[in-house]
């Protein structure tokens, strides 16, 4: 493949194409990585409240960097700002939260995704360097939706899509939806089904760079292409 | 814009199904969602389970659900009524069901069921009438009973102060088992005595973060007689 | 006996002899009752803090009554007042107080107490009438130390402190000590020991009216008599 | 007079044993013990287990007591430290044991000490490999981990205000796992930047009652440095 006939998205266009799903009023934590772009291109005007588990509701855009709040720091431990409405509570009540189903929506980035929607986001391998898992866990089994926003296949161009994670899981069976540089795949019964793809790109071209059979979404109104 | 305000007690308790389960706040005259608790009245709901710490008080809110006959099952772990005599009489014609849980394990069960624990070990009632049939284990040499987290289909609570986001303070004991109904239910609905501009709540100071409140009526009745 | 050489306390006089037992700083719950009056018998500059299962840390004298605050009240449904330094919490942080054995004291009525310790104080029976056991249980396991404030002998004269106890458990083992109106006695290892007897009672004549051996305390200081 | 304020660090830190497990608050660079954990330094103490969510952050507190190989086993979600290989090296060497917990058991397993459970069941980690070895059970059809509460000896934690109740207050994103931690352990410590008279605070946003509290050391050191 030396030559293609698309461009793939950017992580700020993957970020945008998220944002763009994510309906007025939802309660959503965005993981570190192309997930915390997130936040930044929901459309003006929608009313979209997020997360972070070390005990924020309310977050707003990145601050003036000559304002820093240097007690405002996110999950990721950057600085942010707090939106009028927002609040702040506990490590214990913050992940009440989350793991009490009350986020409609949590955007993660991953290694690998499986057919079932397993998946592997915290540890590329089990004991041979230090461990660290964080809130993924807790993140990927409590909000409602786990969406995933990463590159369609590894920098060496192995695919991240699969039909059994290499890699540790995260959990089995959580992920609904992911947002690659390519398209936009739901996780469903029936294996994964393509939502959408870039302009140009065909879907045997993209099954060339998925590791698990992949479908065309059956509702009509489910597939756009563009 | 995310308004959860209603302008009505109708269309408040709109959607909650016959057989509903209901979590209710309050501690003996405080804190009691009397209008919204009497508004299911009006909706001709029944056979309704009840969670609440009492029999409800004096002859309004819940006094009144029982005495119309609406309510199947009690859970409670006070069930009197000052000055009124509504449940024992409904208790001893055996015309209400009910299940006796001691007050830290209801307030604890709820909370399980709002931070998504099904189940715990808890000291309570071990040894007790309380802990007959349940399973008991042992940590430290102290027997414990295993206790399941109870969720509510719609939780009713009264609150001080509530913004559009459903950020909520309540009035000194009036808190009490507000908040913890507040995370345990699938729709949560309070009345509140006063209504807040968004931003004008102390982020430190808000009690029930409005990620758990899906709608509030704006009931400016006072202060709670007994 | 149809004479006595002795004068029993009077029900302010054994919550003032339960007062004079708690030192400084401790954190204490009061049940219902005789034990309610302990609060306002503390002797003056000594700080205890009293806590009320509905929320409450630093509950501070009956209000005036002209000027109740009718958004505080205990868990006796009293209105009450908040001391400086007093806070706010809802039923659940509250019953973690209690589970998670941060109070120093609790001090319940009861029925009846065994010489092993054994606490009934919530249920004269179980099934003829609506049983209700509030937080009595939790009170019971939770405290660092459980006090009993009561009478020695029942309305018809029949002991209270006894072998086995006859009615429901609140819970096994649970009691460290005693306040009769007639003496101060500890549940140990032993059974049940006399700290201290109102003045002309023998333990010849307490042991009558007690349903289980008594014996002294043995360490010479716990003794008091008077 | 109750007083929980001591002059200096070596008074607050005095009684911790060697060999105590240490609860530590804090979140990324913010609401971090730092001088308390440093205290620890001039205590001699060692063969300390330390419960945090990370392994400190840049140079002090945490890191630096790592460094020292005061830190015989990290209870930890993500022990990981912004611009240090301290905790890598450590491990990598065998010298220092990992309890990799996600970070939402974590918090619940605090929180659980500080309420009296001593265990409970969580949907986070069913079906990886941080269950393993763990007992599962079902609950609605999902697989459940038993996990146990996680009690401190000591914990050290940052608060914004404090009176000499030990009432406290924290300052945004600092709150974090402090609340959480001050309930866990047998004695708590906490460094504060503001000192208020009793009363001062509002009894509504008391974020951490002064039951939990045992020691307070004033240190105003400003805001976080990263």
């Amino acid at each position: 493949m030396t030559r293609t006939d698309w461009t793939p998205r950017s992580r700020s266009a993957i970020a945008a194409r998220v944002a763009e799903d994510i309906p007025e009023g939802w309660y959503v934590n965005l993981g570190i990585g192309v997930p915390t772009l997130v936040a930044d291109r929901v459309p003006e005007g929608r009313e979209v409240i997020f997360h972070a588990e070390n005990g924020i509701l309310g977050i707003g855009p990145a601050p003036d960097p000559a304002a820093v709040e240097r007690w405002l720091v996110n999950a990721g431990k950057q600085h942010v700002t707090l939106l009028p409405g927002g609040c702040y509570f506990h490590h214990a009540d913050s992940f009440g939260m989350i793991r009490g189903r009350h986020l409609d929506l949590c955007v993660l980035g991953a290694y690998e995704v499986s057919a079932a929607g397993d998946l592997a986001n915290w540890a590329r391998s089990v004991g041979d360097t230090a461990p660290a898992v964080g809130g993924a866990m807790d993140l990927a089994i409590g909000a409602q939706r786990v969406w995933i926003a990463m590159e369609h296949v590894t920098r060496k161009g192995a695919p991240r899509l699969v039909e059994r994670c290499s890699y540790p899981l995260t959990s089995p069976g959580c992920v609904k939806r992911i947002y690659t540089d390519l398209a936009v795949i739901d996780v469903t019964p029936r294996g994964f089904e393509v939502r959408d793809m870039v302009p140009g790109l065909t879907l045997a071209a993209l099954q060339d760079m998925t590791d698990a059979p992949l479908a065309l979404a059956v509702a009509p109104d489910a597939l756009r292409m563009g | 814009m995310i308004d959860k305000f209603v302008p009505s007690i109708a269309e408040a308790l709109e959607g909650i199904p016959d057989g509903a389960t209901l979590l209710l706040g309050g501690f003996g005259a405080v804190g009691q969602a009397n209008l919204l608790i009497e508004g299911l009245l009006e909706t001709g709901l029944g056979n309704l389970t009840v969670v609440a710490n009492n029999a409800g008080y004096g002859t309004v809110g819940l006094a009144r659900l029982l005495r119309e006959g609406r309510v199947r099952k009690l859970i409670c772990s006070y069930p009197r009524i000052a000055g009124s005599t509504i449940f024992e009489e409904l208790y001893a014609a055996g015309r209400i069901e009910l299940e006796l849980v001691p007050q830290g394990t209801l307030a604890e069960r709820m909370r399980a069921a709002g931070a998504g624990i099904p189940a715990f070990y808890t000291p309570t009632g071990a040894g007790t009438e309380l802990a007959r049939g349940k399973e008991i284990c042992d940590f430290d040499g102290r027997p414990h009973v295993l206790e399941h987290a109870l969720h509510g289909d719609a939780a009713l609570i009264e609150a001080w102060e509530a913004d559009r986001w459903g950020n909520l303070t309540y009035r000194m004991a009036g808190r009490n088992f507000n908040p913890v109904c507040a995370a345990a239910a699938s729709r949560t609905i309070a009345q509140t005595q006063h209504v807040r501009e968004l931003g004008s709540l102390d982020p430190e100071a808000v009690a029930t973060p409005g990620i758990f409140v899906d709608r509030i009526v704006h009931i400016p009745y006072g202060d709670p007689q007994d």
